[in-house]
């Protein structure tokens, strides 16, 4: 066997051992990660959902979720379901 | 008649009548553009591909990629002389990709693109993206069997990783020589999966494996966790991601450290807003132009019409047909020691190519019986296969770079 | 009082007092910020140029960019030397003007906001978009004949294209130390094609030959082709006018090759969308940014101020007038010919200045008679004016870089 | 006369023949392009609208102007001529 | 068991273990990470910069800065060869940091989000920007007192100019090896304003002075000239300022010239608009990212773990309380001859940090008397904190770069 | 007292000198300047206003909420909800 085909070799078990040992890696981890997140939000159940909507993603500070809620359900009603509110934004 | 032989000379004519290959190269991006655009196989990559290698052949136009060697020895030419001597593709081509920037920043776009929420919800199938890598290394063993050399070999064998960037910078740091034959394969086969996987699968997979109904399995055997917030989980994951892979196979990190980063600017929401549309818009729609026109660009007759080319148009499709049975047979490995069944299509789009595998999978599924519905599981191992391509490649830069 | 001493050594007094003209530069820049924002002269241009300008004047603050010569040798150092010694305003001037990098790129975002569909829909008057390139080798010949090298005079006739980028990549690759003037005569007299186009008609054309009514004369002789699926031909031309171009005029491939990409990705529509926006927005906008201040920034006393500068803005209205003036010729010149007329002033947007050229003689046709709507027509010429004037300056190139 | 202006007059000739090659190889082309296309998708007619619908260009071109005016009517009423529609996206 | 030997080769176990320092930079990055994040502070800056910590640390990833010296030479490498050998972070680092291109490009896309209607409004507060900039020269002098270099001094006292771009500009030019602590503890006391500024202000002010309402007092003594026409004025105003500061402090040029342009390309409107765009949004958003990313990684155990960096830190905070403290006191000194008084908060907000220190400002006025609005007065000594610490930075560097 | 110290001490003075100096000159000079434009403006007064809305800045703050909603309701009645409002801007 030449030299370079005995480094191929070894290259793919490295590879695939590495490969599956990183996502095992990211499974277990990300399993703990997920417990430990839920221990904490546990804890925090009463006081976050009000934190969390005060920073909500992306945009929009301050438009009530309500609003946005009373938005989506009025363009859902008029436009039988085909129609999205695709950005709403304080002037 | 002076003035009519001036014309001539300035024309492209003569050196088109010098060079005939050129003529098949130039078809070539006509064909490369009627895929990309009729045919809608990855328009956003093939036809600046296709576009860049129109305009590397016309000669004359000097907007052909020149490999740097002893004689020109470009590698170490100033940024104004390289644009002055060769203009400004050359300019591009050694700023951007020789560099090896634009692959990276392409990667802190697709992460600000990737919502890892499906792979977090079904965390354990995220571990059939390792099996689906096997085609990689697979390939770049009977390429050195058929004389590439073990860097060329590497480049080729990533095509089997099915992710355009994460090919782009092996390439680039692997076998540069070998940068146009390889974007096309990749970007191509990426184009070809709705065909690649079914064709696999009908070979392997029973239709009984393929009417295996995940929501089903999941509701005979349920999950023990829950997510309570997804949202704060969604921001330490890729950090946790980054750390992991960063300690085991540092030479991803120019790669998975990007694609996390712009995982996490996105996560993070309104506060990084700013950042989020510099990656996923301003700086990957530019990165996209620029790479596409230069790996086009990088295509001549002389560097394109050789066997070699056709070797990894093979091997590029062998590639990728031995992934997506590694994905398989991964699956089926597993199902046969346990209770809780997975549909053998989960494997398969360990593949990676996101989110189409995922979408052929959830078609395939389908037609098998029309209510199983698997493509949020299946794009959790699509996802991880995204992963467990970089970390091949950053396996065979670690042991293969020079 | 060593501390004022101190103070009076670090403020710009002692250099200003050392090289007056420095006052006059800033007068000028001062004018055509005036002219930009007040009287609306091609701001998106003027601004940033006067800008440069001004920034550049300010004696210390190393925001001029010097020229490169055989003792600094600026041209062969790399970018950091640049930035370290010369300021950043020299390394992006030395980065992306005298590369020749940032025309091309706007010119793809010129093509990416350019609709070919008028021109395809009147093809036939595309050929008088030729004839208006005539003021540009008229006023090289003067200018040769007035003693400037070959060189100059290519830079200072192109001036008569009628087209920033074009204008502004000539002069980069044949004459960079007339950068300026030209950048600012181009820009300027394109801002005044309100005032020359009507200039030049009323010598030349009759109210008769005004009042020439396209549209009747499309129902008197109408065209045997109808466009059926315009969406195809605009995707398909792009394409083919690339290859006319750049197999006949190999050197004005960088040019209008980025051009036709820009439209190609446009026309393609939303499978190419990421790519139209960095075209004609992020690139685009970055570019002309940049491109302004730096061109602004060449522009100091000792550079500026000389007779040959005085010579350019005459040279440059010449060339302006005599392009307009051979457009309208060989307009009459065809109807002496042809049954079917033309109006003259679909000669005149031969000049290209997209659009402003097609809506001033609209309005001119219009004042003739209330009816004659001719903007659809002038656009054809309009646009391939563009087109023509790239590949007149591909033929300077050729035949005249050193 | 001197060299340089025999070049000037060169480059003049030369560049005047190539504007009018090439615009003429344009209005030619172009037009056997139409005449091409034309045959093709005369040929697919009863195919290809239902198809090309499937694929829109940039932004929703199937609102119908007569929508679209009426729309901007209506803007222009309730904003005392303020506002103007910049784009209609359909979903 | 070779294959293990070579997996723990390649991953970053081995150098973790040889340099355990890097732990505690790893540290420092998730603390940085959960204050960007979690507490909100400044996150459009402290996010990249922790997560470019973060890669720098990760041994392998080769994704740190490597400092130029007179053995490897960094400075006098192409880019090509600073890419090929020190990896694209590097690459990214010395093209836009060392060069010192991202400062003043960020200052322009401040400029283009800066209103200075609030300070023409209120142009007499403007003056008190200028006491608030003691704090930079008082900790200069301290610095060189207990053993830094005037350069290294000069660097740190910048800190108390309140100003991230300004900071890292004079960093790079003074005192490149010291741009990461710098750089962390002027993001980090921006985001402490809301501690720092109430902490001063209750050391210094009285409640009866903090109860001096703005809007009586220009009722009783109203200010004689109204402006009429504020979009002319907000037009030349720029130019007017740059003018002034160009022509006294040369070596500010390049920050105040651009946030100048910045903001006179926003102030045109429509006209202007693709620029604006640019400034604001595409060249800022990504400066911002390769900003944040590089200067994160400067960061390294062997850079960054030593004593300078705790001085740094404390020296950083005693800069910003002196400036806030040289605010109120001359509003203080002005109160004691002027019959119409000022509020001592808006001496405190000419520490710059916008709009920060005016919310901060205006909401421990309202806690004083919930009458008492005064954000529209804060924003002017706010703003004129920007351009007295963009011209304490020229100051410094005409003195004392080498 | 070194060296560094006294050019510190240097600098010191004069950079609080040029901030100072700086700083009056941009009130002088702003309240010079809103002077000259206010005495021009005042001649054009009648002129202006018109002309001044007709070249607004950037984008329109203006668009009341309620003016909106009436818009949105409107889009959705023509188009039969296949419409949305994507961006309103003044002119
Ligand atoms: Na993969
Ligand atoms: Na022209
Ligand atoms: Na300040």
């Amino acid at each position: 066997m030449s030299n370079d085909l005995s480094t191929a070799l070894l290259v793919l078990a490295v590879g695939m051992i590495t490969v599956f040992a990183i996502l095992s890696l990211v499974v277990i981890g990300g399993n703990t990660l997920i417990r430990i997140v839920n221990h904490f939000s546990a804890a925090e159940v009463p006081a976050t959902p009000a934190a969390r909507r005060a920073v909500p993603k992306q945009e929009a500070p301050k438009i009530r979720p309500a609003t946005i809620a009373a938005l989506a359900a009025v363009v859902e009603t008029v436009t039988h379901g085909k129609g999205t509110i695709q950005k709403i934004e304080k002037f | 008649m002076d003035i009519l032989e001036k014309i001539y000379e300035m024309t492209a004519f003569g050196e088109l009548a010098d060079s005939p290959g050129t003529l098949l190269m130039i078809a070539l991006a006509f064909l490369l553009l009627y895929l990309g655009i009729k045919k809608r196989y990855e328009p956003l990559l093939l036809v600046p591909i296709a576009f860049g290698l129109l305009l590397a052949n016309f000669p004359g136009g000097a907007m052909n990629v020149v490999p740097s060697n002893a004689e020109n020895n470009i590698e170490h030419l100033g940024m104004l002389e390289i644009a002055k001597q060769y203009g400004i593709m050359n300019l591009l081509y050694y700023a951007l990709i020789k560099t090896g920037l634009l692959p990276p920043l392409i990667f802190m776009g697709v992460g600000a693109m990737t919502d890892f929420g499906p792979m977090l919800r079904n965390l354990r199938l995220a571990f059939f993206g390792a099996a689906a890598q096997i085609g990689i290394f697979s390939v770049l063993i009977a390429a050195v069997w058929m004389g590439f050399t073990l860097q060329e070999a590497g480049a080729l064998g990533i095509i089997g990783g099915a992710d355009g960037p994460t090919a782009i910078y092996t390439s680039i740091v692997l076998a540069p020589h070998l940068l146009g034959p390889i974007a096309i394969a990749a970007y191509s086969y990426m184009a070809l999966v709705p065909v690649i996987i079914p064709f696999v699968v009908r070979l392997t997979v029973s239709q009984k494996e393929l009417k295996i109904n995940m929501k089903e399995q999941d509701k005979l055997y349920p999950n023990r966790v829950k997510i309570r917030d997804i949202r704060t989980v969604k921001i330490i994951f890729p950090i946790l991601l980054g750390t992991i892979i960063a300690l085991l196979v540092p030479s991803s990190v120019p790669l998975v450290g990007m694609l996390l980063f712009g995982n996490l600017v996105k996560e993070i929401g309104s506060d990084t807003n700013r950042l989020f549309k510099a990656a996923s818009d301003t700086i990957m729609n530019a990165a996209t132009v620029f790479l596409g026109l230069t790996v086009g660009a990088t295509m001549t007759a002389t560097t394109f019409l050789n066997s070699e080319t056709l070797l990894i148009v093979a091997g590029g499709f062998i590639a990728f047909a031995i992934s997506i049975l590694g994905g398989i047979m991964a699956v089926k490995l597993y199902n046969l020691f346990s209770k809780k069944k997975i549909n053998p299509l989960i494997g398969a789009t360990g593949l990676s190519a996101v989110p189409m595998a995922s979408r052929v999978a959830n078609e395939l599924a389908l037609k098998a019986d029309p209510r199983n519905h698997i493509l949020q599981y299946a794009m959790s191992s699509n996802i991880s296969g995204v992963i467990g391509s970089a970390v091949a490649a950053g396996v065979l830069i670690a042991f293969l770079a020079q």
